[in-house]
């Protein structure tokens, strides 16, 4: 078969068709709401960020202190064992400077860009990191590897969410800038 | 191993668009009749069906495999969707591969869909709750965080610049321009790419492929009927997929081993010791240009971190030792996530016949590749494919 | 090349009506730690791993991300199967007899009171053009099915509702079930009107819990225990999406989904050759309904069966002994679990209270929910 | 059992709560625009027809999903029909109330093999039977959109 002698289906649309009523169209919104459980484990971790305290998970088989704290560890599985204290320092694993929001809209000129981060939290399982935002940091400055501290919500703000850490911030000053091409952003 | 060999027989796709005026099932059908008309087949011949879409979220509508199936040809058969997020589309035939590799049917009609033109303002809004509903939804994420993270750290693990990786969406939309069915074929350039708005550092506009809505079918047949209904049935060896876990920020992102681990167990299967070498052709899931290279490496096609370079030298272009993603591969013609990962198993099959027109890779290739990649960047997916 | 498939191992949370002390993961993890005790086999051992889900029951986008850790699939070959979890044990019966899966192991669960408005996302199901703008209930299909069934067999309201006092006293000898009560026919016609000839007591109201089954080849299973039970029968059928193309009175996708698990069984007189039977009674004339699918009564005569007795605990062939969704609860994805989860104790002579004396051969059969024609049949022995 | 902690207080925080905040606008398809477009500018209805197997399907398809062949012409099945079933129903899709119960009734539209979904009106319950004969009723011309919502539903057929 060769495809470029087949009728292929497929009728396109543009967006001003829409708006312009051409094709018919029905709008739907859905109201998909839920409540979920957290459970034992979950449970407790929004329970220590309320306190300003992020709470983790050991398996006594495998050694791992896991975040986020689970109640069975899923290498070896079995239950965990205890619950284990780590600090709200960490290291960034990787970051990026986000222009966009969640749905696709752009940040505004005055807006600052959002720096969400996977951060090696200190006191876990080396690799053991959480996503959150960085703050109190120029985009340039960012590196991999950098050390940063939790920026918690005042305690009497705080809900029992993993918004109860606002971002993480740089703990010594920034590295110096590297120089090298396509560090801009 | 003694298993039944399946072949596929036949395949069908519609153009990617941005929005297609059809509905899910329309597309489904206009891509399913192509595929059976291309082997001779009716539906009548169809012993069971399986479809493959990605997230009811993009369509609209809940238990989408439901709503679906006629448009499929289901119509009082055996059917059955699968799902793997982002993978399903090279899954697609892997559990069609089930179906007749089992003895449970001879001819199995495998469809991928997706209608992402549905979902508003944009498809995107659909990923903010593939994230922890509490533990990281609240962050108010969108997709291209993860890919940027991801993105970032391969760079960093590998001392790979954002140019190294913007060749691979300058070559695919290239590629893409000999595809009829492709949404986004264009000759770009490395200037073009980075020049484009960056919307998650390290990610510009023109590294990401584009939302899309478009269907893909394949039929599969046994050893007995495939011979019978062509002279070139294209032989599924090895197929393979694995999960990581979902605790996604406590993987390394720099290296996709979910992919490696999926990439063994269809190697083993087809006998595989060798890939850069026994591969021919290879089409890897490209829906962000660096996961074109990170797949490269997971699928053991070349070194880790080595990818970016052989692209760089040409090594992956069409006219390359190693063509990859010579179809144009989502950056080029679309990303109707399920519909693309068939589409990348269409095109290895039309190259392993031959028939893959103005893209067809020089020295008649014998041996081709399929993988998809999918959820929270732990889905692998994928199948190997011979001519003989 | 392989010739049998058993099931080798199942382990389950029990229903309640809501599971707030534990997670979705926290839940699965317990079903699946006793299922692969049960088996004698740890995950890193099992060789594919299916979750039976839907997005948005799960209240995610890609619900498929999640299915891993909580059934030890790291790194495994994996997959969502977005059915009921009888179609995804016939994908792991055709997985392993294609030979490259010695085992696997099939989980399917249930949250749904972690959603907040069940019947509005049951109604997103609907076609978004010609149906679904009307806002109506989703019973409201059910609804119009049961009045065309009723019309076709002659059958009443209220022989309907005797589907419900039967289910929901069986439940009250099973452990595992949320909603066993001791109610009369006259509770559930005068329970509230929702789409007539429903009422409220018609409808199962729906139940969270996990269940996880391990499969294995023939030779593999006779290995791990004395008592696979033996999978001898799968069908599994879709008919038309399009309600306003649909045959109202009939199940057709049941009788079609049966007659495949009959072939593939060899078994030409299934009212004679099933001992007992799990089937689907979502809505209480479906009971009636499939029975009449599945060839366990003559059209127009299940109604009839069910007055005389037959389909009781102590019956010829007795019908949902665990006490159906009605009584156990409506599972969505987790409905056929829940059915092969009762096969197995049966065949296993494990049913405690509510164990049928002298059973081989069980059939399970489900339906996807409205507005559906979707379903599912399976035919389980222990010989 | 499973796990060696159990969650032991009910002051914990339990449970939280989220959304999935998407929204969508479909298009109706090539068969969908051309039965839409028959119910707003001509106030009728549109079937397909598979001669190959003596089916016609209403709403129409662009294919028959029987044997999968194109069906390129959309014929004008008319509006009169009968009650093929019927529910009288008392909730809305949130579950809510109705201010009154609705009849809603699957037609068989005259002729084919299929039909629409929609209320009957101006009759009571009690004069409802399966087989009853019955005729559309459109919104005015000039309010029609091009939807489901043109059609008011169907009553009794006068003769």
């Amino acid at each position: 078969m060769d495809l470029d002698t087949c009728e292929l289906g497929g009728t396109p649309l543009k967006s001003s068709d829409f708006e312009k009523c051409k094709v018919l169209t029905t709008e739907w919104k859905p109201n998909l709401g839920y409540a979920w459980d957290n459970g034992v484990a979950i449970g407790r971790y929004l329970a220590e960020l309320k306190e300003g305290r992020i709470i983790a998970r050991v398996c006594h088989e495998c050694h791992r202190i896991m975040l986020p704290p689970r109640m069975f560890c899923e290498l070896c599985f079995r239950p965990t064992d205890e619950w284990a204290y780590v600090e709200d320092t960490g290291v960034v694993n990787t970051f990026s400077i986000a222009r966009v929001n969640w749905d696709a809209s752009r940040r505004g000129p005055k807006e600052p860009p959002l720096m969400p981060a996977v951060i090696e939290i200190d006191g876990a399982t080396k690799g053991m990191g959480i996503m959150h935002m960085l703050g109190e940091v120029d985009p340039d400055d960012v590196t991999i590897g950098m050390k940063v501290r939790a920026v918690w919500k005042k305690p009497e703000d705080r809900t029992g969410a993993i918004t109860d850490i606002l971002y993480f911030k740089p703990i010594r000053a920034a590295a110096p800038k590297k120089a090298a091409a396509g560090r801009k952003r | 191993m003694g298993m039944r060999k399946v072949a596929i027989v036949g395949a069908g796709i519609t153009k990617f668009v941005r929005r297609a005026q059809e509905t899910g099932k329309e597309l489904s059908w206009q891509a399913s009749k192509m595929a059976l008309d291309s082997c001779g087949l009716s539906l009548d011949d169809v012993d069971m069906v399986t479809l493959g879409t990605a997230p009811d979220a993009f369509d609209g509508v809940h238990m989408k495999g439901e709503y679906l199936a006629d448009g499929a040809g289901a119509h009082r058969k055996p059917y059955m969707r699968h799902y793997v997020g982002g993978g399903t589309g090279v899954f697609s035939p892997i559990h069609g591969w089930f179906h007749v590799a089992s003895g449970m049917a001879d001819i199995c009609l495998v469809v991928a869909e997706e209608k992402m033109s549905s979902c508003h303002p944009h498809p995107q809004g659909a990923f903010l709750t593939i994230f922890d509903h509490t533990t990281e939804q609240p962050l108010k994420p969108t997709l291209i965080w993860i890919f940027a993270l991801e993105m970032n750290r391969y760079m960093q693990t590998y001392g790979i610049s954002k140019a190294d990786i913007a060749r691979v969406s300058v070559k695919n939309k290239g590629n893409a321009l000999d595809h009829p069915s492709a949404q986004v074929a264009e000759k770009i350039t490395v200037e073009d790419v980075l020049a484009s708005e960056t919307l998650c550092w390290p990610v510009n506009r023109l590294d990401i492929s584009p939302a899309s809505d478009g269907a893909a079918a394949v039929v599969l047949a046994s050893e007995r009927v495939a011979r019978r209904l062509t002279d070139k049935p294209v032989w599924i060896d090895g197929v393979g997929f694995a999960i990581d876990t979902a605790y996604w920020a406590t993987r390394d992102l720099a290296y996709p081993r979910y992919v490696e681990t999926a990439a063994r167990m269809a190697y083993d299967m087809a006998g595989i010791k060798e890939p850069a070498k026994e591969i021919h052709v290879a089409e890897p899931y490209d829906p962000f240009d660096y996961k074109e290279l990170h797949h490269m490496e997971g699928l053991m096609l070349c070194p880790r971190g080595e990818a970016a370079r052989l692209t760089a030298e040409g090594y992956t272009a069409r006219d390359g030792n190693l063509p990859i993603c010579p179809s144009g591969g989502a950056l080029g013609v679309g990303n109707p996530i399920a519909a693309t990962g068939l589409m990348k198993v269409i095109e290895i099959f039309l190259q392993l016949r031959g028939e893959a027109g103005k893209r067809q890779v020089p020295g008649k290739p014998t041996c081709g590749l399929a993988q998809a990649w999918g959820d929270l960047m732990q889905m692998g997916t994928v199948i190997v494919l011979r001519s003989h | 090349m392989v010739k049998r498939v058993g099931i080798v191992g199942i382990g389950t949370t029990g229903f309640r009506p809501i599971t707030p002390d534990v997670s979705y993961r926290e839940m699965i993890f317990e079903a699946a730690r006793k299922a692969y005790t049960d088996a004698g086999i740890e995950p890193s051992e099992i060789g594919g791993f299916i979750t039976a889900a839907e997005d948005f029951l799960e209240g995610y986008s890609i619900a498929d991300e999640y299915c891993p850790d909580q059934i030890g699939a790291v790194l495994k070959p994996t997959q969502t199967i977005p059915g009921d979890f009888i179609q995804a044990l016939a994908t792991g019966y055709m997985m392993i007899m294609t030979g490259a899966f010695k085992t696997v192991a099939i989980e399917a669960h249930s949250k749904a009171s972690n959603v907040k408005n069940i019947d509005e996302l049951m109604g997103f199901a609907f076609d978004p053009v010609y149906n679904r703008p009307l806002r109506e209930t989703p019973h409201a299909i059910a609804g119009l099915e049961m009045t065309r069934y009723m019309f076709e067999t002659c059958t009443s309201a209220e022989q309907c509702a005797k589907v419900v006092v039967k289910n929901k006293a069986n439940a009250m000898r099973n452990p595992y079930a949320a909603f066993g009560a001791e109610i009369s026919e006259r509770d559930v016609m005068n329970s509230e009107a929702i789409s007539l000839p429903l009422h409220r007591l018609d409808i199962a109201p729906h139940a969270d819990g996990a269940v996880v089954a391990v499969l294995a080849d023939g030779e593999t299973a006779l290995a791990l225990t004395d008592m696979p039970i033996w999978i001898e029968g799968l069908g599994w059928c879709t008919d038309t999406p399009t309600l306003e193309m649909r045959d109202w009175g009939e199940a057709a996708y049941a009788r079609i989904a049966a007659e495949m698990a009959y072939k593939m069984a060899g078994i030409a007189n299934p009212a004679g050759m099933i001992d007992f039977a799990e089937i689907c009674d979502e809505y209480s004339y479906k009971e009636l309904q499939h029975m009449e699918a599945l060839k366990l009564a003559r059209p127009g005569e299940a109604a009839h069966l069910l007055e005389s007795g037959a389909t009781s605990f102590a019956g010829d062939i007795p019908i949902n002994v665990s006490g159906g969704a009605l009584g156990v609860g409506h599972l969505f994805e987790a409905s056929g679990a829940h059915k092969i989860l009762e096969l197995v104790e049966q065949l296993r002579g494990e049913a405690g209270a509510r164990q049928i004396p002298d059973v081989n051969i069980g059939l399970a059969q489900v339906w996807r929910g409205v507005p559906t024609a979707t379903g599912a049949v399976a035919i389980l022995s222990n010989m | 059992m499973a796990t060696t902690e159990k969650m032991s207080k009910n002051t914990s925080p339990t449970h939280w709560e989220g959304e999935i905040p998407v929204n969508y606008i479909y298009t109706y398809g090539l068969a969908g625009e051309a039965f839409f477009r028959a119910v707003k500018d001509k106030g009728t209805f549109l079937g397909a027809r598979c001669d190959a197997c003596d089916i016609t399907f209403v709403p129409p398809k662009i294919y028959c999903d029987r044997c999968f062949e194109e069906l390129k012409k959309f014929i004008d099945v008319g509006t009169v029909g009968y009650v093929d079933t019927f529910t009288v129903s008392f909730k809305n899709m949130d579950g809510s109330d109705k201010t009154r119960p609705r009849i809603l009734a699957m037609i068989k539209i005259e002729g084919t093999d299929g039909g629409i979904i929609h209320y009957l009106e101006g009759i009571g319950i009690e004069e409802v039977a399966l087989g009853l004969p019955v005729q559309a009723i459109f919104k005015p011309k000039n309010q029609r959109k091009g939807g489901i919502e043109d059609i008011l539903g169907f009553e009794p057929l006068k003769r």
